[in-house]
C-alpha cells in the first residue's frame, strides 16, 4: 500500500515540476508578453495542482489536507487576477514591455 | 557544512553587497534596497547564531529570533518613512538626488532668504 | 562575578527608571492620539514630572554611591532586560531633562497651533516628536541591554529625522533623507555587532557581558561594526556630511535639540561600549584611531565652519569640531589620568550641549528678528538686539574653552590628562581648535557689535531671549562644577567600583 | 552530499544571485521586483534554520509590505529615472568601495565560521520559565513577555514612523486622506480578487495571531496578514483610506503600545514590577495585549504604505 502511495506521489510531483520548468522556458523563451504569461499560468496552475495532488496523500490530518488544497485555491486566484492585471497592461501600452 | 553555517555565510555576502549598493548606487531608492538587503544579511546572522543555540528541545534559541521578527518591522517602518522622503523631494523638485551640489544653488536663489 | 549579581538585583529608587522612559513614550501616545492644541500642552506639563524623575534618579545615585538597577518584568537578565543609571547616565539624563523643555518654552512662540485651526502640521509633529525624542535618550542613558539600547537608537532616528525636514522646503528634505540613511548604516552596523556578542556570550546585558569579554575575532569585529556605526550617528568626521545641512535647515528650537542632545546620546553609546562591555579588550589602539579622527574633527570642522556664509551653518560645522574633543578622552583610559580624561569628556558633552541649544536658539531668533541669518549683512546687529547676542556669545566662550566657561573646565581636564599620559598631540590640536573656534566666533561678533544696526522686522521677544541666555549661563556656570560633581560622574565606573572594594 | 544539502546549497546560491540583481539590475523597477523575489526565497532560508516565526513575519513584511511600499514608489519614480542621469562614482572610488566591503563580508564570513557548533543560548531559560507565562510558543514569550519592554517600545517606533510620513504632507492637506482622489473606476479583476480574498485572509490572519501562542505564528505576523488585506481592498478601491484626523484611525495606531504601556505600569502595581504579569492572570493579560497590537500592526503597516495626506480634509 506504502509502496503505491509512494509511486503515486513521486509521478505527481515529478509531472508537477516539469510542468513548473517547461512555463519557466516558456516565461524566458517565448516573444511576447501575452505568450509568456500563457506559458506561465499553466505552470502555476498544473504545476502546482500536480505537486499537491503528490502530497496529498501524506499530509498528516484532514486539515492539513484542506490547508494544501487551500494553497492551491489562492495561488490560482493570484495567478488569475495577476495574468489579467498583466494582460490589461500589456493592451493598454502596446506590446512594449 | 550545515545549512545553518550556509545560511551565516549568505548573510556575510549581503552585508557585503548592501553596503555597497548603499555607497555606490546614487539613487536613494536603490539605496534604500540596499538598506534592506543588509538589514536581511544581519538577520540571517541572527538567525544562525539562533541555530547554533538550539537546545532544551528546540531547534533554535528564541531570543535572537525574537529580534530579528522586532528588526524586521523596524526595517519596514524605516523603509516607509526613506520612501516618504524620497517621493516628496521627487514631488517638490522634480529630482530625488542626494548629490550636495544640486542643492547647493538653488534655481532662483530664492530659498536661501527665509 | 559578583560585581555581576549585585548589579542585575534591583536597587532603591530602580522604579523611577522605567518611568523616565515611559512619561515621554505616554507624551508621545497622547499628544498623537489627541492631537490640535493639547499635543502641545501634554508635552509641557509631562515635561516637569521628567525632570522631577530625572532629579529624583541623580539624588538616588548620590545617595547611594552605586548604579541604579531595574529590572524589567521580573525576568533577570540574562533572560530579561535591566536598566541601569550610573552618574554619567544621570547627569546626561538631567541635562535632556533641562534643554528639552527649553527647547519646548522657545518654541511655543512659533510652533503653535493657530486659533482658527483644529491642529496644524508642525505643531503635532514637533510636539510629538519632541516627547519621542525624550524618550529615546532616557532609554540610550539608562538601557542596560544591547539589544534594548538598539531599540532606542531607532526610537532616536525616527523621531530626529521628520524634524529637519519639518518646513518642506526641498533641500530640508533632501537633508533628511541623507540624514536618515547614514542613521539606518549605523543601526545595521551596530545591530551586527549585538549578533555576533550574542553569538559568542549568549547575552546582551553590559554587566554580564563586561567580564566574559575577550580579545577573540568575533568581539573585536563586533567593537569594530558597533564603533563605526556609532560614529556615523554621530557625525564624527569622516562620517559628518550629514549634520551640517540637516541642523542648519531645521528649525531652531529642533537645532538646538539635535545639535545639544541626539548626537550626545550615539555618542554616550559609544563611551558605554568602550568603558563598560568592551573593557576585556586592549583599547589604546583603538582609542588612539577614535581621538585621531577627532582630530581631524575639531581641524576640519573649525576650518569649514570659519568659511560659511550662514550663521546656522556655521554654529552646525562648529558641532562637527566640538564633537571631535568628545573623542579625545578614548586613548587617556587607562592610567592615573583617567579619571580627569573621562570627566573631561563628560564636560565637553554637557557644556557643549548648553551652548549649542543656546546658539541655535539665539541664531533662530537673529534669523526670524533680521529676517536672514547671512553673517556678512547681520553688522550692528548686536546693538539692536543685545540679550540675544549676549546668549550667543556667551555659547561661544564655552565652544573657544575660554574661563569661565563648562568648555573651559573640559578642554583643561582633557589636555591636563593628555599632557599627563605623554600624549601631547591631542593638547596641541585642543589649542588650535580654541584659536579656530575664536576665529570663527570673531567673524561674527566683531562686525555685529559695530556700524549701522539694520532694521528688524521684529524685536525678539523678551521670553525666548532669556530662554537662549539660561542655557548659555549654564553653560558657564559648569566651569564651577565643584569636585564632588567629578566623583559623581566616576559612580559605576569600573575603577571606581575596584577602589570602593 | 544528501538531497536536503543540495537544496541547501542551491537556495543560498539562488538567494545570492537575486540579491545580486536588485543591486546591479539597471532599472530601479526590476530591481524592486527582483527583491519581492529575494523575500520570498529569504522565507524559505528562514524555514531551514527552524524560525518559522521569522519566516512567516519575512514572508509577510519583509518582502509581501515592503515590496507593496517600494515597487509603487519605484513606479511613481520612473519618471524621475529618465529625466536625470545620476551622477555615480568615479571607477576608482567604485573599486575602493567595493574593496571595503569585501573585506568587511569576509571578516563577517571568517567569524560565522568560527561560531562554535553548539553556541552559547537562552532556550533552556526561555523552556525553563514559559510555563508561568501560559504559552506553548517562546518566540512569543520572548517577545510579550522576557523582553515585553522592547516589544512595547518598538510599537512606539512605529507610531513615530507614522508621525515622520505624515509630516511630509503639504499643509493644506494635514487630516486629510493619503492617496490622490483619481477618477478612474475601480480595476474590476482587482476588485473581484479583494471582494474573495480579503474575508479569507481576514480569517486567517485572526487564525495566525490565535495559534501564535502556542505554535508559529502571533500578533506581528496576524496583524501583517491583516493589514495585506486592508491594502488589498483600497488598492481595488473597494474603500478608500481614511482621513488622517480620524479619531478612530488615531485611536487605533495607538491602541496596541498604548494598552501595552498600560499593562506594564498596571504590571508594576499588581505585580511588582513594570511589565510583569500577575501568576496565573498571565495567559489572559498576553492575549488581551496582543489583540490591540494586531489592531494597531493592520492599521499601521497599510497607513505607512499609504504615504503622507494628499487630499484635503472635509471641514
Amino acid at each position: 500500500m506504502s509502496l503505491v502511495v509512494d509511486l503515486f506521489s513521486v509521478v505527481a510531483i515529478g509531472a508537477g515540476v516539469f510542468f513548473f520548468l517547461a512555463g519557466t522556458v516558456g516565461l524566458l523563451r517565448f516573444p511576447d508578453p501575452l505568450s509568456r504569461l500563457h506559458a506561465l499560468t499553466k505552470a502555476d496552475n498544473l504545476g502546482l495542482g500536480l505537486v499537491v495532488l503528490g502530497l496529498l496523500p501524506r499530509s498528516e490530518s484532514l486539515l492539513a489536507a484542506l490547508k494544501l488544497i487551500a494553497i492551491w485555491a489562492l495561488v490560482q486566484l493570484a495567478g488569475a487576477t495577476a495574468a489579467q492585471l498583466v494582460g490589461r497592461a500589456v493592451r493598454r501600452k502596446g506590446s512594449a514591455v | 557544512m550545515t545549512s545553518a553555517t550556509l545560511a551565516g555565510l549568505v548573510g556575510a555576502a549581503l552585508v557585503g553587497l548592501g553596503l555597497y549598493g548603499l555607497i555606490a548606487n546614487p539613487q536613494p531608492l536603490r539605496k534604500i534596497l540596499a538598506f534592506n538587503l543588509m538589514g536581511s544579511g544581519v538577520f540571517l546572522v541572527f538567525g544562525i547564531v539562533a541555530r547554533k543555540g538550539a537546545a532544551a528541545g528546540l531547534q533554535a534559541d528564541p531570543v535572537p529570533q525574537a529580534m530579528v521578527i522586532t528588526g524586521i518591522v523596524v526595517a519596514f517602518a524605516a523603509s516607509a518613512l526613506a520612501v516618504a522622503l524620497v517621493l516628496r523631494l521627487f514631488e517638490a523638485a522634480g529630482q530625488a538626488t542626494l548629490d550636495p551640489d544640486a542643492w547647493a544653488k538653488p534655481p532662483d536663489g530664492g530659498a536661501g532668504a527665509e | 562575578m559578583t560585581a555581576g549579581v549585585s548589579a542585575i538585583a534591583a536597587t532603591a529608587g530602580g522604579g523611577l527608571l522605567p518611568l523616565a522612559i515611559l512619561l515621554p513614550a505616554l507624551g508621545v501616545l497622547l499628544s498623537f492620539l489627541i492631537g490640535g492644541r493639547r499635543s502641545e500642552w501634554i508635552a509641557l506639563g509631562l515635561m516637569p514630572l521628567e525632570l522631577v524623575v530625572a532629579v529624583g534618579i541623580a539624588y538616588f545615585v548620590w545617595r547611594s554611591g552605586q548604579p541604579l538597577v531595574y529590572t524589567l518584568a521580573g525576568y533577570t537578565p540574562p533572560l530579561g532586560i535591566a536598566l541601569r543609571a550610573d552618574g554619567f547616565s544621570a547627569v546626561m539624563l538631567v541635562t535632556a531633562g533641562l534643554i528639552a523643555p527649553a527647547a519646548a518654552l522657545y518654541a511655543r512662540a512659533n510652533i503653535a497651533t493657530p486659533q482658527e485651526l483644529t491642529e496644524k502640521r508642525a505643531p503635532l509633529v514637533f510636539w510629538t516628536l519632541l516627547q519621542g525624542i525624550q524618550a529615546a535618550l532616557s532609554l540610550v542613558f539608562l538601557g542596560g541591554d544591547l539589544f534594548n539600547l538598539y531599540v532606542g537608537l531607532e526610537l532616536l532616528t525616527f523621531a530626529a529625522v521628520p524634524l529637519v525636514s519639518l518646513d518642506g522646503r526641498p533641500e530640508t528634505v533632501a537633508a533628511a533623507l541623507r540624514y536618515l540613511l547614514f542613521a539606518l548604516f549605523g543601526s545595521v552596523f551596530y545591530l551586527l555587532g549585538v549578533a555576533l556578542l550574542y553569538g559568542a556570550y549568549g547575552t546582551l546585558d553590559i554587566a554580564l557581558l563586561a567580564p566574559l569579554i575577550r580579545p577573540e575575532p568575533a568581539v573585536w569585529l563586533a567593537a569594530g561594526l558597533m564603533t563605526a556605526g556609532l560614529l556615523a550617528k554621530t557625525a564624527l568626521f569622516p562620517l559628518h556630511l550629514w549634520l551640517p545641512p540637516a541642523h542648519a535647515n531645521a528649525p531652531a528650537a529642533a537645532s538646538a535639540v539635535l545639535s545639544g542632545l541626539v548626537v550626545k546620546g550615539s555618542f554616550f553609546l559609544v563611551v558605554r561600549l568602550w568603558f563598560d562591555v568592551l573593557v576585556g579588550l586592549p583599547g589604546v589602539i583603538p582609542g588612539t584611531i577614535l581621538a585621531t579622527l577627532g582630530s581631524a574633527a575639531i581641524l576640519f570642522g573649525s576650518v569649514l565652519a570659519l568659511r560659511q556664509a550662514r550663521l546656522k551653518l556655521l554654529i552646525a560645522y562648529s558641532t562637527v569640531a566640538q564633537i571631535g574633543y568628545l573623542f579625545i578622552m578614548f586613548p587617556l583610559g587607562h592610567g592615573p589620568w583617567a579619571a580627569d580624561a573621562f570627566s573631561g569628556g563628560v564636560m565637553q558633552a554637557l557644556s557643549h550641549a548648553f551652548a549649542k541649544a543656546a546658539m541655535f536658539l539665539s541664531a533662530g531668533l537673529i534669523a526670524e528678528s533680521v529676517g536672514h541669518d547671512r553673517i556678512a549683512e547681520l553688522g550692528g546687529a548686536a546693538r539692536v538686539m543685545p540679550v540675544t547676542f549676549l546668549a550667543l556669545g556667551l555659547g561661544g566662550l564655552s565652544l573657544m574653552g575660554l574661563p569661565p566657561s563648562g568648555g573651559f573646565a573640559a578642554k583643561w581636564l582633557l589636555m591636563k590628562a593628555s599632557v599627563e599620559a605623554g600624549q601631547w598631540v591631542w593638547a596641541l590640536v585642543m589649542a588650535a581648535g580654541g584659536l579656530l573656534a575664536g576665529g570663527y566666533l570673531y567673524r561674527v561678533l566683531a562686525p555685529a557689535l559695530s556700524g549701522e544696526s539694520p532694521q528688524l522686522k521684529k524685536a525678539p521677544a523678551r521670553g525666548r531671549e532669556r530662554v537662549a541666555l539660561v542655557l548659555a549661563l549654564v553653560a558657564l556656570l559648569l566651569a564651577f562644577a565643584p569636585p564632588s560633581f567629578f566623583a559623581f560622574l566616576q559612580i559605576g565606573r569600573p575603577a571606581a567600583g575596584l577602589a570602593l572594594q | 552530499m544528501s538531497v536536503l544539502q543540495a537544496l541547501d546549497i542551491g537556495l543560498a546560491f539562488v538567494v545570492f544571485a537575486v540579491a545580486a540583481w536588485t543591486i546591479f539590475a539597471h532599472g530601479a523597477f526590476a530591481a524592486t521586483v527582483g527583491y519581492v523575489v529575494y523575500g520570498l526565497l529569504l522565507a524559505l532560508v528562514w524555514i531551514r534554520l527552524f524560525a518559522v516565526d521569522v519566516a512567516l513575519t519575512e514572508a509577510a513584511i519583509g518582502s509581501g509590505v515592503t515590496g507593496v511600499l517600494l515597487i509603487s514608489a519605484a513606479a511613481r519614480l520612473r519618471a524621475a529615472e529618465r529625466a536625470e542621469p545620476e551622477k555615480s562614482l568615479s571607477g576608482l572610488s567604485r573599486l575602493l568601495v567595493a574593496v571595503l566591503c569585501a573585506v568587511v563580508a569576509v571578516a563577517l564570513a571568517g567569524v560565522v565560521l568560527l561560531l562554535p557548533e553548539q553556541g552559547p543560548s537562552l532556550a533552556p531559560q526561555s523552556m525553563q520559565r514559559l510555563p508561568e507565562t501560559g504559552l506553548g510558543n517562546p518566540v512569543t514569550a520572548v517577545l510579550i513577555a522576557y523582553r515585553a519592554f522592547d516589544t512595547m517600545l518598538e510599537k512606539v517606533v512605529l507610531v513615530l514612523a507614522v508621525v515622520g510620513v505624515w509630516s511630509l504632507a503639504a499643509d493644506k492637506y494635514w487630516g486629510g486622506a493619503p492617496g490622490e482622489a483619481r477618477a478612474e473606476r475601480p480595476e474590476p479583476t482587482l476588485a473581484f480578487l479583494a471582494q474573495i480574498l480579503a474575508p479569507l485572509g481576514i480569517l486567517v490572519g485572526i487564525h495566525v495571531f490565535w495559534v501564535g501562542a502556542d505554535e508559529p505564528g502571533g500578533a506581528f505576523q496576524g496583524g501583517a496578514i491583516l493589514a495585506a488585506m486592508w491594502i488589498i481592498v483600497m488598492m481595488a478601491r473597494l474603500t478608500e483610506a481614511p482621513r488622517t484626523n480620524a479619531f478612530w484611525l488615531r485611536l487605533a495606531l495607538v491602541a496596541g503600545p498604548l494598552v501595552f504601556l498600560a499593562a506594564g505600569v498596571a504590571g508594576a502595581i499588581f505585580a511588582g514590577s513594570f511589565f510583569a504579569y500577575p501568576p496565573g492572570f498571565a495567559k489572559p493579560a498576553i492575549l488581551f495585549i496582543e489583540a490591540f497590537m494586531v489592531l494597531s500592526i493592520a492599521v499601521t503597516l497599510p497607513m505607512l504604505v499609504a504615504g503622507p495626506p494628499r487630499r484635503e480634509p472635509r471641514r
